[in-house]
């Protein structure tokens, strides 16, 4: 019932087949993608890199706390590494429950956990140079 | 006894460990990985990161700095002797 | 900024693409589907009606109130009609935003008032018999 | 003046008027549409919806009736001589 990738270009059909689940009424899905500015400046493309084997670690790390602490029915992490262009998707989480607050509440929980503890860094290329974001204070 | 296991455990540092480097600490450095030199007085997580703050001093300018050992964050006080990987975990910035 | 739709069968690559907006860094998609058991019996299948240009108005109305209380992107509301087996989708609500909370309320916001105000019925066929939910108190 | 305008209201009622059924209200029915009776005592919604429930007690058993004038949900003191359309909304179950 735990779905954990990393993968080159995310495919949003495989997220949907994956958390689709004959008991569950609703699946909350939370994509995230390049967007075309950051400090106030032009991006004009990102790159994703990871501590590979550790991210996948903490990744299940994180959907078990969700199974632990929410009745559902399946979990999925998908984070995409290498470069990627605006529009891209990044990263897909998305859960599956017999109640959508469930999902809801669950989804939120694996993007913000996600964020502040899965070892993976995202390179911002403007067109002067180039940033480690969340790297300096 | 005790002897002995210290040796053994200096014995394991030496034996050529080495820190994998991920983003800005990977371009501070130059290059994917760091050698930890044969150096008794590097013992746990905290000295690991004195080290590497003395040697890039650049480092001291991120937002902070982690260490991950066998694939977990690990606490500064937290011995590496036995370690069989260990990483420099900065400031993550997935999703 | 606002695709509002009704449609046979849902297609979960329009609602990303939609959504897609190159200032927003994420978006929150909610996907109900056709579960196999209510009332503690097997469904068969689902059929939906709609009073379709009173629902298409209140759905815009619904999109409308979500864009004067949280900063969207775009907000896309899609729902289908007719016949619907088990694990289908039945219902895709979208929203994209700078920011993720926001994505994540106006979503929630969005699916929970849908189910309260948009004129569409669902009838479950069971082995036995078909129901028309929430009909009866 | 106040004559001539209920004329032209009772007009507009028996002109065809028909109400629009949905889910369980249109098998109750047995049909999409229910034409509204030449009655002069049919001047709000609510006296719509006495008039239904009196034409089919079943609906009384529903666990709500709303009424849409012109596609909009219409109070029970909302008169429905000038409605263009009018529909009977039993309780909404999508999503």
């Amino acid at each position: 019932m735990i779905h954990i990738k990393l993968v080159d270009n995310i495919v949003l059909d495989e997220a949907y087949s994956y958390l689709q689940d004959p008991e569950a009424g609703g699946m909350d899905l939370f994509i995230g993608s390049v967007r075309n500015h950051a400090l106030g400046k032009d991006v004009v493309k990102l790159e994703f890199e990871a501590y590979e084997p550790m991210a996948i670690s903490e990744m299940k790390k994180l959907a078990q706390q969700a199974i632990e602490k929410w009745p559902l029915k399946k979990v999925l992490i998908i984070h995409a590494l290498g470069e990627k262009q605006v529009g891209e998707p990044v990263v897909v989480i998305g859960t599956s429950s017999a109640h959508r607050q469930d999902a809801f509440e669950s989804c939120r929980f694996l993007i913000d956990e996600l964020k502040m503890t899965v070892p993976i860094w995202k390179k911002e290329y403007f067109t002067d140079q180039t940033v480690w974001v969340n790297a300096h204070p | 006894m005790l002897m002995f296991s210290f040796i053994i455990r200096l014995k394991k540092i030496t034996e050529g460990m080495k820190i994998q480097l991920f983003g800005i600490s990977k371009d501070i450095v130059g290059q994917r990985e760091l050698a930890l030199p044969n150096d008794p007085s590097l013992q746990t997580v905290m000295d690991l990161k004195k080290w590497i703050l003395h040697q890039y001093p650049r480092m001291g300018n991120l937002s902070s700095i982690g260490i991950a050992v066998d694939l977990e964050y690990a606490e500064d006080d937290q011995p590496i002797g036995q370690a069989k990987e260990i990483a420099l975990i900065p400031p993550v910035s997935g999703g």
